[in-house]
C-alpha cells in the first residue's frame, strides 16, 4: 500500500515556513559556540527577525486565506517531510514570537552576559531560550508526527534544565520530576506514532487524515498519544511536576513555560483530535477530556487558594487555566465548533499573555521584596502599582472578567457548551472564576491596604513596563475582531461540518 | 507465529514493564531504568512494524528503521540528562528522592525525611 | 572438501557448545563466587574459541575471518581484564559485600 | 525452520525475563545490571527483526554507552537510594497500577498481533529515490536525505542536552573538566585494556561509519564506537577530560549540527530547497556532513556521561 | 548445517539463562558484575552462530562492537566504584 502524494502541493516561497526554526537553531549554537559575551545578543537580535518573520508567515497565510506547505529536502511526503501552517499555527507563532523576546528583554537584569566573562547561568539562560523557540516553532509547524515527535524532544531538553538554573535541590528535584513525567509523555507519543505507521505507512498528518478508520489500532494510538502530550501539558490528574517546577524557575523562565510550553504540548492535541483524527466520532473522548479539565479547573483553584507562596499560587492557577483548554473537545462537534475551537483557541492566546505578566511581575515582587510569601505582602501594591497593577489585569483575564481576552474565551466556550445543551461546562466554568477572584483577593486586597513595606530594591521601570505590556494583550484579546476569528478557522474546512 | 509478531509481542510486555517501574518504582535510578525499558519496547515496536514492511528485496522497512535509530539517541540524551539531575540531587542532599515533602523543609532538615 | 569442513565446523562448534555447558554446571557446583566466575571466564572463552573456530571455514572472505578471529581476541581481552579488575575491587574492599 | 522459531521463542522469553528481573530486582545496582545484560539481548532481537542498522546503534548507544552511564551512577549511588527515602505505592495502589500497565500490555499486543502480515511501507520510495542520494543503504539515505530534517534536529538535541548536563554545575565550576580530580595512579589495567582497545576501536568506529554509505552501520554506530574509545581511555586516566569551556571542545560538539545546518541552508540557494542536495553532488555532500556528525558524536556521548564539570577551570 | 548452527546458538544461549539466574542474585555486586560479562561472551557466541546460519549482511560488524565494549561496563564498575571505596563512604544514613 502506497500513499498518493499529491495531495501534498509545496506552497511557492514556502522556505520561509524553515526559518522560525532554523534561526534559533542557529541561535542555539551560536550561543554555545562563541556566546561566552555575546549570548545575550545574539538572542536579542535574532528575535525581532523571528517575529518578522512570524508575521510575514501570519499575513501569507490571512491574504491567501488557505494553508501553506513547504516540503523540506525535496522529497514529498510520505518519503520527505513537510512543513504546514494554517490560521492556529500562525496565530500561535506569533504569540511565541512576542513573549520570547518580553521574557528575554524582562531576563537582561538577571542574566546580562555582554563584557563580562563567561558564567553559567546566562549561558544556560539564553542557549535554552532560543532552543524554546526552535522547538515551539516546530511544534507549530511540523506536519510530520515523528518531526513533531523530535520537536517534543527538543522541547523537553531545552525546558527542563531552565527549572533548576539556581541549583537548589528543590529545584533539581522539581526538574528531575518534569523530566521524568515529560519522559513518559515522549515514550506514549512515539508509540502512538509507531502504530500509526504500521497502520498506514504515513506520519503526515495531511495525508493521514483521509486514511483514518475507527479501528483498534487507531483508538490505541490516540489514547496513548493523548495520555502523553496530557502528561507535558500538565492536565489532572497528570499535574503534579508542574507547580514545583513553574515556581521555582527564574521569574523569565516561568513566564515562557507557564506561558508557552505547556501550551506546545496543547497545541499537539489539538493537531491530534482536529486534524489527524477528524473523522473519528470524537465526542466521548472529548467529554472525557472536558471532564479531566473541570477536574483541573476546580482542583487547581482549591489548591492555588491555600499556598502561601505567589508564585505557588500562580503556577498552581496554571493547573487550573491548562483545564478550560480542554473545555472546547466535547463542544467540537456542531454548529458551535467554530465558537468552540475560537473559545479554545483564545483561552490559550490570553492565558500565555496573562500568564507570563504574572510571572514577571511575581518575579519583581520577589526581588524586590525579597520573599513571595503572600502573607507578607501587605501595602506592597503602593510601593509598586504598576507591578501589581500587571498582576491584577493578568488576573482579570484568569477570571474570565470583561474586558479580557480570558473573557472572551470563556464567553464563547460558555455560549458553545450551553448552544450545546451541554450545561455542566458552563457551570464549571462559572465557578472556576469565582475560584479565581478568590485567590487573586488574597494576593491584592492586603497588598493594596496597609503601610508601604520597604523595598530592597529599587524598581525597575523598564521590567514593570514589560509585564503591563503583556498584561495589556491579554486585556487587547477582547477586542479581536471577527476577521480574526475567521484567520483561525483557515486549514479548518472540515472544523465543524465534517466532524458531525 | 512469525519472529517480527513475537518481537512485537515482547515490545508489548516490555512497554507495560516499564510503565509499572517508571510509575511505581520510587527510585529515580530504577525509573530511568524503567523508562529506557519501555522505550526499547516501543522501538521493538517500530520494528515489527518496519519489519513487515518488507518489499522490494528489504527485509525490513528502512523508513521506521531510521526513526529507532534517532530514538535510540534520544533516549540516551534523555537518560544522560536524568542521571546527571539525580547524581547531582545525591551529591547536595546525600539522599535521592522526588518525595515533595521532603523538599519543602531547608536541605539540612532533608536528611530525615523518609 | 565441504564435506570435511562442515564436518569440522561441526566438531568445533560443538565442542565450543559442551564448553559452554561444562561452565555453567560448574557454576552450579563451585562453592564459593571468586572461584566459581574464575572457572567459567575459562569455560567460555574456550567456548568462544572453539564456536570462532568452527565458523572460521564458513565464512565467505578473508575480513570476514579475520573479523571473526578479532571478535574472539577482543572477548578474551575483555574477559580478563574485567576478571582482574573486579577481583582487585573486591579483594580491596575484602570479602565480597 | 521449527529450529529458528523454537530459538525465537527462547530468545524473546529471555529478553523479557531479563527486563521484569531489572524492574523487580531488590537492589538498585543488581537493576542497572540486568539492564546491561538486556541490552546485549536486545541486539540480538534485533538481529532477528533484520534490522542490523538498529542492532548495531542498540550494541553501540543502547547498550554499551548507555550501559557505562548507568552502571556509573549506579555505583556512584550505592547505599544512598534506599526504598525508605519515598513512600512507596500502597498495596492496593500497587496492585492498580499493575492492572492498568497490563491492560496497555494487552490492548499494544492486541494490535500487534491484528497488523497485517504485509503492513504499509515506504521501502520501494526509499529505494526507487536511492540512485539520486549516490548511498547503497536505504537506512542512512533515510536518516541523511529523505528524513535530514529529524536528524539534524536531533544533533541539536544532543547539544541542548549537554547544555542541560553541564548547567548542573556549581557556577565557580563552570568551564572547568568534567569528573572528579583523583590523585591515584591509574590503574594498570584497565590502562593495558585502553590502550590495546582504543586503536582498535578507532579503526572499527571509521569502519563502520564508512560501510554505512552502502552496508548496515553509519555516523551514529560510528561516532557511537569512537565515543567508547574515548571515554575508555578517560577512564584509564590515560587522558583527563577537557575543559568545558575550551573552543576546540565546543567546536567539535556543534560542528556535526552546523555543517549539517550550513548543507541543508546552501540546499535553499543551490538546490531550490532547504535540506535538498544538488543533483549528482549527494553523495559528496553526505559523506561531507556524515564526517562531521560522527566526530560530534564522538565527542557528545562522553561528554554527556561524563557529567557536569567538578573542578575549576585554569586559565 | 543451518540448523545444526541454530540449535547450539540455542543451547549456548539456554546456559546463559541459567548461569544468569544463578549469578545475577548475587550475593555481591562484583558477582553481578562478572555475570554480566559472561553473558556478553555467551551473547556474542550466539550472535556468530545466528548470522552464519541466517546469512543476514553486516551482522558481523555487531558482533565486533559487543566485544570491544564487552569490558566497558566491568571498567566503569571499577571506576565509579574506586571513589566510595572508604570503610563504608556511600553506606548508612
Amino acid at each position: 500500500m502506497t500513499v498518493d502524494s499529491s495531495a501534498i502541493a509545496a506552497t511557492a516561497g514556502g522556505g520561509l515556513l524553515a526559518l522560525p526554526i532554523l534561526l534559533p537553531v542557529v541561535g542555539v549554537l551560536l550561543s554555545f559556540l562563541i556566546g561566552g559575551r555575546r549570548a545575550e545578543w545574539i538572542a536579542l537580535v535574532l528575535m525581532p527577525v523571528e517575529l518578522g518573520i512570524a508575521v510575514a508567515i501570519a499575513c501569507r497565510v490571512w491574504r491567501s486565506g488557505e494553508p501553506l506547505v513547504y516540503t523540506l529536502a525535496g522529497y514529498a511526503p510520505p518519503l520527505g517531510i513537510a512543513l504546514r501552517v494554517d490560521g492556529f499555527s500562525a496565530v500561535m507563532l506569533v504569540t511565541a514570537g512576542l513573549i520570547a523576546p518580553a521574557a528575554a528583554l524582562f531576563a537582561r537584569a538577571n542574566f546580562a552576559t555582554l563584557g563580562i566573562e563567561e558564567k553559567r547561568a546566562p549561558l544556560v539562560f539564553w542557549t535554552l531560550l532560543q532552543g524554546i523557540q526552535a522547538a515551539l516553532s516546530l511544534i507549530f509547524l511540523g506536519g510530520d508526527l515523528f518531526n513533531l515527535y523530535v520537536g517534543l524532544e527538543l522541547l523537553t531538553f531545552a525546558a527542563v534544565p531552565l527549572v533548576c538554573l539556581d541549583g537548589r535541590p528543590e529545584t533539581v528535584a522539581a526538574a528531575l520530576r518534569y523530566l521524568l513525567f515529560a519522559l513518559f509523555g515522549s515514550v506514549f507519543y512515539l508509540l502512538g506514532v509507531a502504530l500509526f505507521y504500521g497502520a498506514y505507512g504515513t506520519l503526515d498528518i495531511a495525508l493521514l487524515a483521509p486514511l483514518v478508520r475507527p479501528e483498534p489500532a487507531v483508538w490505541l494510538a490516540a489514547g496513548l498519544m493523548t495520555a502523553g502530550l496530557l502528561a507535558k501539558t500538565a492536565l489532572f490528574p497528570l499535574h503534579l511536576w508542574l507547580p514545583p517546577a513553574h515556581a521555582n524557575a527564574p521569574a523569565a523562565a516561568s513566564a515562557v513555560l507557564s506561558g508557552l510550553v505547556v501550551k506546545g504540548s496543547f497545541f499537539l492535541v489539538v493537531r491530534l483530535w482536529f486534524d489527524v483524527l477528524a473523522t473519528l466520532p470524537g465526542v466521548v473522548p472529548g467529554t472525557i477530556l472536558a471532564a479531566l479539565g473541570s477536574a483541573a479547573i476546580l482542583f487547581g483553584s482549591v489548591l492555588a487558594l491555600r499556598q502561601a507562596r505567589l508564585k505557588l499560587l500562580i503556577a498552581y492557577s496554571t493547573v487550573a487555566q491548562i483545564g478550560y483548554l480542554f473545555l472546547m473537545f466535547p463542544l467540537a462537534f456542531g454548529p458551535w465548533a467554530a465558537e468552540a475551537f475560537s473559545g479554545g483557541i483564545m483561552q490559550a492566546l490570553s492565558h500565555a499573555f496573562a500568564k507570563a505578566a504574572m510571572f514577571l511581575s511575581a518575579g519583581l515582587i520577589a526581588e524586590s521584596l525579597g520573599h513571595d510569601r503572600i502573607a507578607d505582602l501587605g501595602g506592597a501594591a503602593r510601593a509598586m502599582p504598576v507591578t501589581f497593577l500587571a498582576l491584577g489585569l493578568g488576573g482579570l483575564s484568569l477570571m474570565g472578567l470583561p474586558p479580557s481576552g480570558g473573557f472572551a474565551a470563556k464567553w464563547l466556550l460558555m455560549k458553545a457548551s450551553i448552544e450545546s445543551g451541554q450545561w455542566l461546562w458552563a457551570v464549571v466554568m462559572a465557578g472556576g472564576g469565582l475560584l479565581a477572584g478568590g485567590y487573586l483577593y488574597r494576593v491584592l486586597a492586603p497588598a493594596l491596604s496597609g503601610e508601604s513595606p520597604h523595598l530592597k530594591k529599587t524598581r525597575a521601570r523598564s521590567r514593570e513596563s514589560i509585564a503591563l505590556a503583556l498584561a495589556l494583550v491579554a486585556l487587547l484579546l477582547a477586542f479581536a475582531p471577527p476577521s480574526f476569528f475567521a484567520f483561525l478557522q483557515i486549514g479548518r474546512p472540515a472544523a465543524g461540518l465534517a466532524l458531525q | 507465529m512469525t519472529s517480527a509478531t513475537l518481537a512485537g509481542l515482547v515490545g508489548a510486555a516490555l512497554v507495560g514493564l516499564g510503565l509499572y517501574g517508571l510509575v511505581a518504582n520510587p527510585q529515580p535510578l530504577r525509573k530511568i531504568l524503567a523508562f529506557n525499558l519501555m522505550g526499547s519496547g516501543v522501538f521493538l515496536v517500530f520494528g515489527i512494524v518496519a519489519r513487515k514492511g518488507a518489499a522490494v528485496g528489504l527485509q525490513a522497512d528502512p523508513v521506521p528503521q531510521a526513526m529507532v535509530i534517532t530514538g535510540i539517541v534520544v533516549a540516551f540524551a534523555a537518560s544522560a540528562l536524568a542521571v546527571a539531575l539525580v547524581l547531582r540531587l545525591f551529591e547536595d542532599t546525600g539522599q535521592v528522592t522526588l518525595n515533595p515533602e521532603a523538599w519543602t523543609k531547608p536541605p539540612e532538615d532533608g536528611a530525615e525525611a523518609g | 572438501m565441504s564435506l570435511i569442513s562442515d564436518l569440522f565446523s561441526i566438531a568445533a562448534i560443538g565442542a565450543g557448545v559442551f564448553f559452554f555447558l561444562a561452565g555453567t554446571v560448574g557454576l552450579l557446583r563451585f562453592p564459593d563466587a571468586l572461584s566459581r566466575l574464575h572457572a567459567l571466564t575459562k569455560a567460555d572463552n574456550l567456548g568462544l574459541g572453539l564456536v570462532v573456530l568452527g565458523l572460521l571455514p564458513l565464512s565467505d572472505s578473508l575480513l570476514a575471518a579475520l573479523k571473526l578471529v578479532a571478535i574472539w581476541a577482543l572477548v578474551q581481552l575483555a574477559g580478563a581484564t574485567a576478571a582482574q579488575l573486579v577481583g582487585r575491587a573486591v579483594r580491596r574492599k575484602g570479602s565480597a559485600a | 525452520m521449527s529450529v529458528l522459531q523454537a530459538l525465537d521463542i527462547g530468545l524473546a522469553l529471555l529478553a523479557f525475563a531479563v527486563a521484569a528481573w531489572t524492574i523487580f530486582a531488590r537492589g538498585a545496582f543488581a537493576a542497572t545490571v540486568g539492564y546491561v545484560v538486556y541490552g546485549l539481548l536486545l541486539s540480538l532481537v534485533w538481529i532477528r527483526l533484520f534490522a542490523v542498522d538498529v542492532a548495531l546503534t542498540e550494541a553501540a548507544i543502547g547498550s554499551g554507552v548507555t550501559g557505562i552511564l548507568l552502571i556509573s551512577a549506579a555505583a556512584r549511588l550505592r547505599g544512598g537510594e534506599t526504598a525508605g527515602d519515598e513512600k512507596s505505592l500502597s498495596g492496593a495502589a500497587r496492585l492498580f497500577t499493575a492492572v492498568l500497565c497490563a491492560l496497555v500490555a494487552l490492548a499494544l499486543a492486541g494490535v500487534v498481533l491484528l497488523l497485517p502480515d504485509q503492513g504499509p511501507s515506504l521501502a520501494p520510495q526509499s529505494m526507487q529515490h536511492l540512485p539520486e542520494t549516490g548511498l547503497g543503504n536505504p537506512v542512512t539515505a533515510v536518516l541523511i536525505a529523505y528524513r535530514s530534517f529529524d536528524t539534524m534536529l536531533e544533533k541539536v538535541v544532543l547539544v541542548l542536552a549537554v547544555v542541560g548536563v553541564w548547567s548542573l554545575a556549581a557556577d565557580r565550576y563552570w568551564g572547568g573538566a568534567p569528573g572528579e580530580a583523583r590523585a591515584e595512579r591509574p590503574e594498570p589495567t584497565l590502562a593495558f585494556l585502553a590502550q590495546v582497545l582504543a586503536p582498535l576501536g578507532i579503526l572499527v568506529g571509521v569502519h563502520i561509519f564508512w560501510v554505512g554509505a552502502d552496508e548496515p552501520g553509519g555516523a551514529f554506530q560510528g561516532g557511537a564506537i569512537l565515543a567508547a574509545m574515548w571515554m575508555i581511555v578517560m577512564m584509564a586516566r590515560l587522558t583527563e577530560a577537557p575543559q568545558t569551556n575550551a573552543f576546540w571542545l565546543r567546536l567539535t560538539l556543534v560542528a556535526g549540527p552546523v555543517v549539517f545546518l550550513t548543507a541543508g541552508v546552501a540546499g535553499a540557494i543551490f538546490a531550490g530547497g532547504f535540506f535538498a542536495y544538488p543533483p549528482g553532488f549527494a553523495k559528496s555532500i553526505i559523506l561531507f556532513i556524515e564526517t562531521f556528525m560522527v566526530l560530534s558524536i564522538a565527542v557528545t556521548l562522553p561528554m554527556l556521561v561524563a557529567g557536569p564539570p567538578r573542578r575549576e577551570p585554569r586559565q | 548445517m543451518t540448523d545444526f548452527l541454530l540449535a547450539t546458538a540455542g543451547v549456548i544461549l539456554f546456559t546463559v539463562a541459567v548461569g544468569l539466574v544463578r549469578i545475577l542474585s548475587g550475593p555481591g555486586d562484583a558477582d553481578r558484575m562478572m555475570a554480566a560479562q559472561l553473558i556478553g561472551t555467551g551473547g556474542i557466541g550466539a550472535l556468530l552462530l545466528i548470522a552464519a546460519a541466517t546469512g543476514a549482511r553486516g551482522v558481523d560488524d555487531v558482533a565486533l562492537g559487543l566485544a570491544l565494549l564487552a569490558a566497558f561496563a566491568s571498567a566503569a564498575f571499577v571506576n565509579s566504584a574506586a571513589p566510595a571505596e572508604g570503610p563504608d563512604a556511600a553506606d548508612g544514613q
